[in-house]
């Protein structure tokens, strides 16, 4: 026997080592190219410098507020294409699913005159089915995604249209869909959020150490937890006192947190959940990464696949909601353009294309980056064309910002 | 017509009618608005068949290769005359072919560069309509045009009509002394409408007194962002849609403009039907270009004139008269 | 022969198109012993295994598990018998890291979600026995490893959780002395536990310090199979390249 | 030694055999599921005698020449495709890109007075010129190609609004450019360039027996090169013989072969040399099935990458002149909707979205199917909404025809 | 030491992120000497011939070629130098037949367009000299091929152009008993022609059949540079496992 145990035992889990030692690694981490979502964070804070000079609306808590819920469709769409761009595949019709599901909605709604609830639960079911059909074709039949869901991106438009049918457009007539993006919530509820965010992170980080001291693997310095809890703490109390400012013009006083970011952030938290601790998120990663790989670990490549897509198209019915939410009215063209600003709000946060490398949180960021070059350019009074071409060549410059920061440092040429 | 070129292949379908007493018509596409397909098709068949003549009535389907297609069919077939409904410029070389065959065009509803005739609800017009509900809405509030802050809510600049619409409203406004306080890039698009005024709204430190919108969609955006900060002015519109005539019953909207079908189709199959019997029509409008243009006059649809939209049959008091819109329904006499 | 076989291929046929790659292939395997398969390059070894871990099910043939007959149509359905393979081609997931590959598909749950500190302990238990030294973290990405790493990775996942079978395909070839003899020490250890262990290698030293059994495919078609210790080396080498022909009783 | 050369001599090359051995051989390897564009074929067989049933005037030669004519567009742009598919890249820029060279092409010669040849030049340049830019972006600086060309189908939207104002409509005035869709070849120019076709065929297959004859290495049996005349022979002789006739209807005679067709063809024959027979073509492929083993055997990759972004956005000019020929004018929208149906064209007939696998002919094919679609059911006359929905299901069903067959033929789950 | 050495590594440093892998390491190589490469898994061989092979730049050290110092950035930098590796990884093309992969990069043109005949020809007579015998013909997709055809081709590979370093990291870990023998003769040939070979082996016996010198690297660090002849198997070992330090002259 030449192994030597001691020299063994160097095989540690990246845990060890002081508050600096950690810093240390994640510095080192992500001048090797690990860098997540920063690139999209500093893409959003640069952006947001710019357009702060242009316009001296930018940074006013009512702006702030517009770019949340501005967002949030984009942010719930990115979201639920994650699922499916972690495994390498695309939903082409995750924005004409939204746009369908809300066609039905409101048809049921105020044409037939089902409860809303009802009527949101079809619209949820109906999502799921959509999940269940393209993920039969792609998982089961093998098809590539990119032609099934082109397939249903017309298919549904010409739904849309068969249920619109002539009245042409309809109001959304629910207050209690229409307060998600237009009513907020009372300040001290604003406060409770942050609490409860700050509980629950408390709670995982504490519950996790407990385990791996029980399995007795090293933890991270408890240091860390409250460096967290406090990033957190900060950051949320600034965004949470912003709206807990009067933001109304004198007409209405207007303040608190809008109503879709906690919505948002549950499922976030939710998803995120699954990707990280669930099986079903594990397998995700796994497929995306080496689906033959996957396959001879026993994983059931097929209902993965599957099920991830169910996943998309209910998110996507989400995404729908609060759209029209947004918008106070449905028509037979709803959700036909979103669904490439989706995609490019996951890849601009730094999800890959090809699969197995990305988070939800990433989608979020991306969403964000996308929104603020739309409303920051909504207040500069550009005329239309330009404001294509702005649109444009700032999203080619935030993933600039993205790929030099990587290939700084030292990715390598190739992406994969 | 030139129809004599017939040359000596002499097909041996007599049963159909001599050439020149086809009309021809193409529709744009069923997606823009259901009327191509549910109002404008039985009309002009009606009216032609009724003048005794045949209709070659076919849908492009919103694909301007086809539209190429089906022009190429129809010609070989044979027209009297060309009622042609552009799409995306598609109609254009159409036109021209005809023309060049000696084949009268009528461009109904949109412009055709080329085209002998142009019927349509005059899309100036339309916007003029939504202009003066804008100037109105701002006088009855009280303020003064020249000084409100008024915001401009146009549609998809790679429309034509949109431009129409546009400047029809402008000349209304700007007479009375109204310039965008901001003109954010057009969009037939609810979402991106929405967003664009919250921002322009937002430029403008969150004071409007009035938005002029091209259509009822953009309106339903703007009119929730509207709602979300408590604010109330006049907004414009078009189509009578059910939602739009539901906000105009409930005041969020202060009218929107009208255009009931049949009288346009009227109009062309009329204009047709005289060109086919070899007169040579005169109208007294005429384009820029110098086109020949009879003008359908579109209304303003205000809450007192809802329930003449539904009378019409452009609308039905149930689906307009739910939930919050019931009372208003009632108030304007709408059932 | 005593005990009876766990494993009994018979006369099992598999081609790829054109290519016709086995012959009409018996193997047997039984437990606690070691059953070495031995062959050129390209002479369908792993062509056979990867049958046997329904990887790539055979065109037709019998597989008996136990005495009794089975359907090998996906890996799950091997991994439920109890088999578990190291393939030569590895199939690790480059995006995951160490742990999260060892226990993949076999991922230690409590209270519904990851028990991440038993899985991370378990792992570097594990690797330490096969005397793995310069991975500084359990947590690692495999992208980063160097191929004897990887292989080691490969390696400790098919002995985490307890099997009836397991097949290496080439488990050394990439190894370092020190590993190597781990590796041959691992063998001899789970056939001591009464597991059956099919063995492929090129090399013949290893191939005897740890076999029982030993068989030979020469181009898809089994040309021998004897007890180790009724054989040598030349002979072996004779029956892979062809240049020798068994006429022994297939053992 | 232990190696004998005896048995060492079993390497051959796969052209070795009787016809009937070559059959077998191929049929095996179809089996196998190496099948190309075949599903394609099927796909497309079955689509025409659906629509022969449903409609008398599917099977006309009138309605032939339309779908050529009409199919033409998509074929081009999705050839255009191709080259950046088969690195595993996407450029949704190129149906813009077509439409804003036009928009330059059109506003240079109706309102700048330019001679069209030199407008046409001009546009070509501008097409390579973009492609440049995207291949900088993505080979050099590395932005995942789907947010480079996404921000350039956002800029050139503008560039189109800008170059061609509100609502503006430029109606094409040349009519050579017009007569590429809209005018035939005259009957005997049909029958030639069928002869070229053989001639070319012939040459191409009796130089390279020559070549492998002075190698040493065997030839497949010559009969194979008359058989594959003979398909040309019987397909193309079909196909010439029914352009031939006068398809119009009494008024006009028109006949031969559409003038689109031979400029198609050329291209496809000359795209096909440089991708089977160049080095270039060759490192387009290997680039595509594994960038860093490509990059270890010394490729350029950054440079071939590079270069098939130009050559798309070059095709892709000639895809815009197909269309404005066959609409007859360009508006400021022009080449928005195309490009995720060349993208589909592609996929339809074959080609990997993976990168890697496909050829010219795959996307030709499957604009073909995607064409027929669109013809026959314009021969339908549905309902707009309806219209979509069969569409959309059609497309599917296409793609299922594909994905089944592999499947069947053995292929495995997963898709690389 | 008479002859200069054509390669000449000193001080190579790398590192990947917080893992530092080489820590300041010599090489040499000779014009017709066989040098080879030992180390434990993860010791950083295949990192260091990365690095000559312009695939990963090391972070600072000299490399000097024929004793001119050379920065090595791309694959085609050393690729000019004449320097040609075969990869532990192979990296191969899967979707190209072994022809295409064997003449990526280098093929064969006549009249501006590829001379597949003459490629063919080459490519299966280099095949037939490394002893393989189950590859039915040179046009089969490389994704096709086992384990070991896949490494003769990359083998095949590196000695299809003239070059002056060969650089075969663990070139016959999956090969068989022949294959593995012609490797070693090639090997031998190649030094006979003045080729300078570095061979990343951990069969220590089939090092000690060819090499003309030993190096061994232990954790990122040159720990001993021998003649072949002046050491043994055992010091070798002990080496490699750090069980033993050197402290002769390094070669
Ligand atoms: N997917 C496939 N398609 C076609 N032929 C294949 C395929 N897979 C394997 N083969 C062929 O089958 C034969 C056996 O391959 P296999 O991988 O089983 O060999 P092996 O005995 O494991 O060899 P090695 O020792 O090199 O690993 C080889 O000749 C190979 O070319
Ligand atoms: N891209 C990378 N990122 C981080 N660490 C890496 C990377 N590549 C290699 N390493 C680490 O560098 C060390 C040396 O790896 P290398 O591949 O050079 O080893 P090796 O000596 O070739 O080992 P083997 O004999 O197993 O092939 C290993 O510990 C490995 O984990
Ligand atoms: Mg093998
Ligand atoms: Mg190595």
């Amino acid at each position: 026997m030449l192994a030597t145990r001691s020299t063994a035992e160097l095989i540690g889990s990246g845990q060890e080592g002081t508050v600096m030692d950690q810093a240390r690694a994640y510095l080192q981490r992500v001048r090797h190219g690990e860098m997540g979502a920063l690139p999209a964070i500093g893409g959003f804070v640069v952006l947001s410098i710019m357009f702060a000079i242009l316009s001296p609306f930018f940074l006013t808590e009512r702006n702030f507020a517009n770019l949340l819920t501005q967002a949030a469709t984009l942010v719930m769409l990115g979201m639920a294409l994650v699922f499916v761009i972690l495994l390498g595949e695309i939903d082409l019709s995750a924005g004409v699913t939204s746009g369908l599901t809300m066609c039905i909605f409101v048809v049921l709604v105020n044409v037939n005159g089902f409860n809303w609830m009802l009527a949101l639960l079809i619209a949820l079911l109906t999502g799921v089915a959509i999940g269940t059909f393209i993920g039969f074709f792609v998982a089961r039949v093998g098809i590539p995604s990119f032609v099934v869901t082109l397939g249903l991106f017309l298919g549904f438009q010409g739904l849309e249209l068969i249920i619109i049918g002539s009245g042409g457009l309809y109001r959304v007539q629910t207050p209690e869909i229409l307060s998600i993006m237009n009513a907020n919530m009372p300040v001290w509820a604003g406060w409770a959020m942050l609490a409860v965010i700050l509980a629950v992170s408390l709670g995982t980080s504490l519950w996790d150490r407990a385990r791996r001291t029980r399995a007795g693997v090293p933890n991270r310095t408890i240091a860390l937890v409250w460096i967290k809890l406090g990033v957190i703490l900060v950051i949320g109390g600034v965004v949470v006192a912003l709206l807990s400012n009067d933001r109304g013009t004198g007409f209405k006083p207007v303040s608190g947190v809008p109503i879709v970011v906690p919505i948002t952030l549950a499922i976030l938290w939710a998803g995120t959940f699954v990707l990280d601790r669930t099986k079903f998120g594990r397998y995700i990663y796994a497929v995306g990464g080496n689906a033959e790989a996957a396959r001879r670990a026993g994983v059931k490549v097929v209902l993965i696949r599957w099920t991830a897509f169910i996943v998309c198209s209910t998110l996507a019915v989400i995404s729908g909601l609060f759209s029209i939410s947004k918008v106070g009215s449905v028509d037979a063209a709803a959700g036909r353009d979103i669904v490439l600003s989706g995609v490019a709000a996951a890849v601009v946060g730094g999800v890959s294309l090809f699969g197995g490398r990305g988070r939800l949180l990433h989608a979020a960021i991306g969403a964000l980056v996308i929104a603020v070059i739309t409303n920051g350019l909504g207040l500069l009074n550009l005329p239309a064309g330009v404001n294509y071409v702005v649109t444009g060549a700032v999203l080619i410059l935030a993933a600039t910002v993205d790929a030099v920061s990587r290939v700084r440092a030292g990715g390598s040429l190739t992406r994969r | 017509g030139c129809s004599s070129s017939g040359g000596g292949g002499g097909s041996s379908d007599t049963a159909s009618p001599a050439a020149d007493s086809r009309a021809c018509v193409i529709l744009p596409d069923a997606a823009s608005s259901p009327r191509w397909e549910g109002m404008d098709r039985p009309a002009l068949e009606k009216a032609f068949t009724d003048a005794g003549f045949e209709a070659d009535i076919q849908n492009a389907q919103g694909d301007t290769s086809k539209y190429a297609t089906i022009a190429d069919q129809q010609l070989s077939k044979g027209c009297g005359v060309m009622v042609l409904v552009d799409y995306n410029g598609a109609a254009v070389s159409v036109a021209a072919k005809a023309k060049g065959e000696g084949i009268p065009v009528i461009a109904y509803d949109r412009p055709i560069e080329g085209a002998d005739y142009y019927v349509s609800f005059d899309n100036e017009k339309v916007g003029e309509l939504e202009g003066q509900s804008i100037v109105d809405g701002l006088k009855a509030e009280g303020k003064d045009p020249a000084t409100a802050v008024v915001v401009y809510m146009g549609g998809d600049p790679a429309d034509g009509n949109a431009k129409m619409f546009h400047d029809g409203a402008d000349t209304v406004m700007s007479a009375v002394g109204i310039k965008p306080a901001q003109e954010p890039p057009g969009v037939w698009d609810g979402d991106k409408s929405a967003t664009n005024f919250e921002q322009a709204l937002t430029a403008l430190g969150g004071k409007v007194d009035a938005v002029w919108v091209a259509n009822d969609t953009n309106a339903a955006g703007v009119i929730t962002i509207l709602d979300k900060n408590g604010l109330k002015v006049p907004v414009s519109g078009q189509d009578a849609s059910v939602a739009g005539l539901q906000n105009v019953l409930l005041g969020k909207q202060t009218a929107t403009v009208w255009k009931h079908v049949p009288d346009e189709a009227d109009a062309a199959s009329t204009l047709a039907v005289a060109l086919l019997n070899g007169e040579t029509p005169t109208v007294d409008k005429t384009l820029d270009d110098g086109t020949p243009y009879i003008a359908v006059t579109p209304v303003l649809v205000g809450p007192d004139m809802v329930k003449d939209v539904v009378a019409a049959g452009d609308a039905t008091a149930a689906e307009l008269c739910t939930g919050e819109v019931a009372a208003a329904c009632a108030t304007y006499g709408v059932e | 022969m005593a005990e009876a076989p766990i494993i009994e291929l018979t006369n099992i046929v598999k081609s790829f198109g054109p290519v016709s790659v086995l012959k009409g292939v018996n193997l047997r395997a039984y437990p606690g012993k070691v059953t070495a398969l031995v062959g050129d390059n390209g002479a369908g070894k792993s062509t056979l295994i990867k049958g046997l871990a329904g990887v790539q099910p055979y065109d037709s043939g019998e597989v008996r598990f136990a005495g009794e007959a089975v359907h090998l149509h996906s890996p799950r359905e091997a991994s439920r018998l109890g088999i578990e393979v190291v393939y030569q081609d590895l199939a690790l997931c480059d995006n995951l890291d160490i742990v999260q590959n060892m226990f993949l598909g076999r991922e230690e749950l409590g209270f519904g979600t990851f028990d991440e500190g038993l899985m991370e302990r378990e792992a570097a238990e594990t690797l330490r026995q096969l005397s793995v030294r310069t991975v500084s973290s359990v947590r690692q990405k495999v992208s980063s490893l160097s191929g004897g790493q990887r292989q080691t990775v490969a390696i400790a996942r098919s002995v985490l959780k307890k099997a009836k079978v397991v097949v290496l395909d080439e488990p050394t070839a990439a190894l370092g002395v020190a590993q190597t003899e781990q590796v041959l020490e691992l063998v001899g250890r789970l056939a001591e536990q009464g597991v059956a262990v099919i063995l492929i290698s090129h090399n013949l030293a290893d191939v005897f310090a740890v076999a029982d059994y030993i068989s030979v495919l020469y181009l898809g078609q089994m040309v021998a199979s004897v007890k180790a210790e009724d054989t040598n080396r030349d002979d072996i080498v004779g029956y892979i390249t062809g240049s020798k022909t068994y006429n022994g009783v297939q053992a």
